[in-house]
């Protein structure tokens, strides 16, 4: 049987209070929900506070580096697209870092679930902006202050036609577990931007901060109007909307490749006797 | 015999056209052929060339004589006239060229207005070329009408018979207007081989190992292994994947072979330097995989479609931290082939990153090769998979073992998870900090692999007097140009070719003690195209021995032969 | 007296009948019209055809790597921002490996001209799909056809709240031309996405095929009104808008960076007595 | 007088708080300090320590025996308990770690409880811990309370007057309890020193040199360098950008470079190795940049926050194609401030990158140091501007030269242009494809400058016997260990220490021919920080003299004196 236990991995190394752990229990509890066992999952991550995740959890793992994990994630499912895959990573490692290669997961719509807990901060280098930090945060590597706009990743998201674009709050657990599912089962790229209190390095955007602007999305809201989603993606400051901001159902990459219609390209066996005919060719 | 025809022409005329189309057919008349390239980095405009030597006799470079120039721009006649031999000629058209010379090596043949006659269409120039090297040759021309009929057939009969018409019109030309050419072409017995160059023979080589995925960014001279590789997709089930840039390219292939195929990328100095993170990245979680890494001169951008052996270092220790890698160089596309097979299996066996150190001189020449020796492929399955990983009690990715190397499973195929991570890890992948684990994985990942590694590294080929005075050592693409010197100067002087293939790690001196040998020669000579001697230094750090005398190209051009003989004579007063 | 003599330079190694040649008159032309010197203004660029376009003019010049032409130029604005700064780049280069300094280009508003020779494909190389390229497009290395959705610079612009987004037409020199002047006077970071057709490798982009679509934008559409820009941005087709097509007035980096206030960095003289007194801090 | 403490404790229990405190107070009273720390890469929990030694000695580096361990965790306790000399002190808050050992080392002083009747804030236990910790050495409060008068003045008089309450609190605390201590302190003449840290010092280098720009991306330990100079932005008109990943760093700096000011970035192994192409772009480029680069333990992430030195060979070769470059390896503050002075005149002066490539051993570790010596610094600019470029009849951004140096130019500083290029270009900086211009630039950028660069680099620094049997050769952070190990051990054996910060080129052998000096001792011994000993392998490829002994360490910790003096022992049978 599938229980939480199941995904019973390391204790985390998080500070108490940290908004990961909230993420973290949500992840699992909607991996037991969907009665994945943990052999048939791989969480993909790169380097912060976010990308330890899969090691406090259990599943295949690449934990790779700072900012490439949407690159190996891309190369796992071209190899074996039976396999769900799921980027946990932080807004530095996705959104800094590794911006070049969100636009082209984007573009791509590789079946990848692109889950980034969203601190708006750098944590594990002990408090950096990122690239949503507001503008104005101080830092001790930016005494007067931010001074970049603050990067918007709903908007990236509709402008890039991501398929599946949604933004969630760690501490609305069944929220968050809700969009986690839907982004599961949704058939294509999909990214959730969690909002994550980071507890120690974060003092301006705190749980209380979140609490007091996030609303849930209307009902009534159309998800596949792009324009409409481009104008819900600019909403931030007193109110910030949590659901699914944009969605649509273009072909993944996965099912255009013609290769894999075969199956998994893990799975599909190599004849070693072709090359002989190749070789043909070049008398 | 052994006649060289030069193309000469502006980027976009078509001088690769005409090249590789003389190649094929001096291949299946049964000769022995050697191409290689020079161009600018531009498309159109320019001046190019392309050097093509067939011969009886096996070949392994080009020789700076010409015998036929065929000159499709008045630079081609300025430049290489001076190349000509006594009975040469230089074919070209006057009215389109604006210039005439009436001298005895000058034929004026008209190509534009003969590819017009036939189809009103002056793409078919370089047919009409072709077929009039052919005609001053007096070799038939079935063999080209029938290559015509092969690369058109997709384009409809009325192509095909149009350039049949144009080398036709070309060949009688020629017969009939070179009346004083004195060209004799006989081949002693017609053997079929195959005409392949560098960069396909990586390619093949790929193939053949069972590679499944390709993931790069385009990058002269890597980018032909890219192009070849996504024409076999369907035929291989490969996956070619243009990545957003070098790093995902990297980080993808190394995503692919994680997740259970075999997975190589490939690229220039500059993308590369891009790629070396993602190195190390292979290095600690120990994925395997290989790199095909052309080398261009640098530094930065540099001559982007020149040649140079400038990166040997870069890539002995490229990316932090300590881990084993491998470097092959080869020399001929026999060699690449076999090595990037080799490549693979020891990628998969010891689950490390490979290279394949090429260059654009090596990935753009064309040799004549009997064949390869498919006996000598190897695959062998190293991955744990299907009920092999099934049946398995436990599993740890990182499982310590005597030789280092833990079992490499593929996800997904078992119950048990697949943990791979870039931080210092446990047996089971996950991140630790104490010094007693990291002791134990250095020595897992790193101390015990490099000795077995070794023993998988073939000792240097060896060419000529086994007790000769001067040696001619190299590494790489210079194979061919060293060797063939040595065939010239093995007249005058006792002399031999060391060529290293395998470079890194070196050799093991205990089949052949390449470094007494060196000690024991009066002159041993370093050949190398960069400007420090980048082998030479390596050698010295591995055994100790140093070339006190180098003989160095850096302008981003190959030896020519006769310029490394010439190199050669200038040294010989060390003896 | 400037003149277009004043800039010339080598003679271009682009195909003949590229549309390279006339966004180089048309570069030429403005400066010309600006009365700039050559010494007065710097050349940035990458790798690709387009960026050979400095050496193909004068002025000072820093050709560096393919896709960083961003930072580079960042950096010279930093160190000298009395110096006018501009980009020439390739979609490849800018949009494909320069993806992420394009991004962090905009969110910083840096005060560079960024000028795209968007021709839809790797010309130097030889014709590989760059991020323009449309879906379905085959190529050597893709003969199956592209299949990542096609990137759309001006839609990112609009996201990323870009100070200046505008596209233009190589072959429409009057209107390219003008953009191009309004850039250089735009207080901040500007792009202009330039349709450029590749006579060589780009058979289905042709000057026929943009010439068909492409339309000025009407001069009553508002391009400060964010919304509107956004749909304006998505329409590519059977009609493709030229013009501005989203601007806003924000500051510029170099203005809030307290240090530039007492003007260019590299005309601030360094008072090497300093460092006595900061070395009494660690007694 | 040597006394040493340590404090231990999770991650955010303020350990780092206490440590720094201590040691500017010990400072201030006229000891010698020198401290490390030891951390896991996470931001609360986990075990971390902090190593402080204090004496009337000048000191170099941290002993393994403790005299006053702070324990703020159980396994503070647990670990290092073993470590306490005989009159050796465990101060603990029983309550606070619900453990309780009425042992005669133990003495239990109510932290939390002392901090909370100060002023209601758990925040100050360590102010009352650092305060016990005088108290029990007997040292008098004044140096605190002033210092604690400085560090919270901003914070408001409450807060100051709280935590001078607390340290008295602690102090008397232990006073009081401690009446076994027979802990003496006692300083000669107390003398002003500095207690500085690796990181600051090669900020403070930057700063004294005059650098005006610095681009960076946040990694260990790197940070604290652009943390430094973010902190002086506007006293000294510097910019510290942080960039958006290390290819922007390093191509940012380039353009500043480039624009006229002195630049800089700063990163760590992973973060390098994505610089590598910017590297090579700088190499052709000639533009003089510096580079701080420091290790931790990889491949990959491998352990962040810890040291190793790994990535020397990495340096060496980095980047595709030839061009030069000088690494310094600095071993102590001292040397990391004079060699960041050295390196931006060098970058300067001949158009190359340098690097400053350190570790976390040394990023972390403090020394006092009697001062830096600014007669030393070296501040030319070389750059033509204003003025002499006006007056600049024509100008070549790359005009050839006798020495390889062309005129390096501030754009818009007169109305010649200023043109660089990452392709190979001529003398004005435009492309080329021509050979005879390609071999001309090769000579001028690289060929010509290498000899005049090595006449810069400093011998190495000789410490010990002049006839010594035994020499232990180290470079980098490993200075203070080495030094050390030689003072213990010269009082059993003939020993000496060859150290090397200026590492790349090796230092000339006409100063000091240190070859010829390991090739007389008997025993030469390399010391290095990583698995494989890669000083080992330049000094063999660039001398050929080969280290038959080596003494590794690749755990992510650093020798310890006492640990290094073991593995020297264990290898005199070699002699
Ligand atoms: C190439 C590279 N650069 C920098 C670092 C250092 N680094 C590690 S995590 C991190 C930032 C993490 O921020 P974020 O992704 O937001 O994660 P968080 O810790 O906030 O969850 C950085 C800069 C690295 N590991 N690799
Ligand atoms: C790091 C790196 N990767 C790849 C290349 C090879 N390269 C040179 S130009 C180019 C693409 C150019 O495309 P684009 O920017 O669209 O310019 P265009 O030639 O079309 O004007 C590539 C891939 C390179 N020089 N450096
Ligand atoms: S530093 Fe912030 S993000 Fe990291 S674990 Fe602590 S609270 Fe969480
Ligand atoms: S390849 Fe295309 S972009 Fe390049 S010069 Fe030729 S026409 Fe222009
Ligand atoms: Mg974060
Ligand atoms: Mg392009």
């Amino acid at each position: 049987m599938i229980a939480l236990g199941t995904y019973k991995g390391q204790t985390p190394a998080w500070c108490p209070g940290c908004g990961n752990f909230a993420i973290l229990k949500a992840f699992k509890d909607v991996l037991v929900e969907l009665q994945l066992e943990p052999h048939q999952i791989t969480v993909v991550s790169g380097i912060g506070q976010a990308a330890k995740l899969p090691h406090y959890t259990r599943g295949n793992t690449f934990n790779g580096l700072h900012g490439r994990a949407l690159p190996v994630a891309t190369g796992i499912r071209l190899a074996n697209h039976a396999m769900p895959v799921i980027v946990t990573t932080g807004d530095g490692d996705c959104y800094g870092e590794g911006g070049n290669h969100l636009m082209a997961a984007m573009r791509r719509n590789i079946n990848v679930k692109l889950f980034v807990h969203d601190n708006q901060i750098y944590g594990l280098t002990k408090g950096q902006p990122s690239p949503t930090t507001g503008e104005g945060t101080k830092a001790k590597n930016v005494p007067f202050g931010v001074i970049s706009e603050q990067f918007n990743p709903m908007a990236l998201a509709v402008a890039l036609d991501c398929g599946f674009a949604a933004r969630s709050f760690a501490a609305d657990t069944a929220h968050l577990k809700g969009l986690m599912k839907e982004a599961m089962v949704h058939k294509g790229f999909a990214l959730i931007d969690i909002l994550q209190p980071c507890v120690t390095f974060n003092k301006v955007n705190t749980y209380e901060w979140y609490r007091k602007r996030v609303y849930h999305i209307e009902p009534e809201y159309d998800p596949a109007d792009r324009i409409a989603a481009f104008s819900r993606a600019l909403e931030w400051g007193d109110r910030i909307p949590i659901g699914i901001i944009y969605r649509n159902n273009r072909p993944t990459f996965e099912e255009r490749i013609p290769m894999l219609t075969a199956g998994p390209l893990v799975h599909q066996v190599f004849d070693s006797s072709k090359i002989e005919r190749t070789l043909q060719e070049f008398y | 015999m052994d006649y060289s025809i030069k193309i000469g022409g502006e980027a976009g005329q078509g001088i690769q056209t005409i090249g590789d189309a003389l190649g094929r057919v001096f291949v299946r008349a049964g000769y022995h052929v050697f191409s290689h390239q020079d161009y600018e980095s531009r498309i159109r405009g320019g001046h190019n060339f392309y050097q093509l030597r067939f011969s009886s006799q096996p070949l392994a470079a080009s020789r700076n004589k010409v015998d036929i120039l065929v000159a499709l721009d008045r630079e081609s006649i300025t430049r290489h006239e001076k190349d000509l031999t006594v009975n040469g000629r230089i074919i070209y058209d006057a009215s389109a060229l604006k210039f005439k010379n009436g001298g005895p090596a000058f034929l004026d043949i008209p190509f534009e207005k003969l590819a017009l006659e036939q189809d009103g269409d002056k793409i078919m120039v370089n047919t009409v070329a072709t077929g009039a090297v052919l005609g001053m040759l007096g070799l038939e021309p079935d063999l080209i009408l029938e290559l015509i009929a092969d690369t058109f057939k997709n384009k409809g009969d009325h192509v095909v018979h149009a350039n049949k018409n144009a080398v036709r019109a070309g060949y009688e030309y020629a017969r009939l207007h070179c009346d004083t050419c004195t060209f004799a072409v006989a081949v002693d017995e017609v053997q079929q081989r195959m005409l392949v160059g560098g960069v396909e023979s990586i390619a093949l080589g790929a193939l053949a190992s069972g590679c499944r995925f390709y993931s790069a960014y385009p990058m002269t001279p890597s980018t032909g292994i890219m192009n070849y590789l996504a024409s076999t997709e369907s035929e291989y089930g490969v996956i070619v994947e243009q990545a957003e840039d070098e790093i995902a390219a990297i980080n993808m292939a190394l995503g692919a072979s994680y997740a259970g195929v075999r997975a190589m990328t490939g690229t220039s100095g500059g993308g590369f330097a891009l790629m070396v993170e993602g190195l190390s990245l292979a290095g600690m979680t120990e994925t395997p995989i290989v790199i095909a890494m052309g080398q261009r001169p640098g530094p930065a951008t540099g001559l982007p479609t020149r040649t140079e052996q400038g990166d040997l270092e870069f890539l002995l220790s490229a990316g932090h931290g300590e881990f084993p890698r491998v470097i092959f160089a080869p020399g001929t596309p026999r060699q690449a082939f076999h090595l990037t097979n080799k490549a693979f299996d020891i990628a998969e066996k010891y689950q490390i990153p490979v290279f394949i150190l090429f260059d654009t001189y090596l990935a753009d020449s064309q040799w004549t090769v009997d064949s390869f020796d498919l006996n000598q492929v190897r695959y062998i399955d190293y991955r744990l998979r299907g009920d092999a990983f099934k049946n398995q009690q436990h599993y740890r990715r990182y499982a310590y073992t005597e030789t280092g190397i833990s079992p490499l499973a593929v996800p997904g195929d078992a119950s048990h998870v697949v943990v791979v991570d870039s931080d210092e890890h446990d047996e089971e992948g996950h991140i630790i900090e104490d010094a007693a684990t990291r002791i134990r994985m250095v020595e897992k990942r790193l101390l015990k692999k490099l000795p077995l590694i070794r023993t998988e590294i073939a000792p240097p080929d060896f060419y000529g007097d086994q007790e000769a005075h001067v040696v001619l050592t190299g590494w790489g693409s210079t194979y061919g140009i060293i060797k063939e010197a040595v065939d010239e100067l093995a007249k005058s002087m006792s002399i031999a070719m060391l060529h290293f293939s395998e470079v890194f790690p070196l050799p093991d001196l205990g089949l052949f003690d390449y470094v007494s040998f060196l000690r024991k020669t009066k002159l041993p000579l370093c050949i190398e195209h960069n400007a420090t001697g980048q082998f030479s230094r390596l050698l010295r750090a591995a055994t100790g021995f140093e070339f006190k005398i180098q003989i160095n190209k850096y302008d981003g051009r190959p030896f020519t032969v006769e310029e490394l003989i010439g190199e050669v004579h200038d040294r010989l007063g060390n003896i």
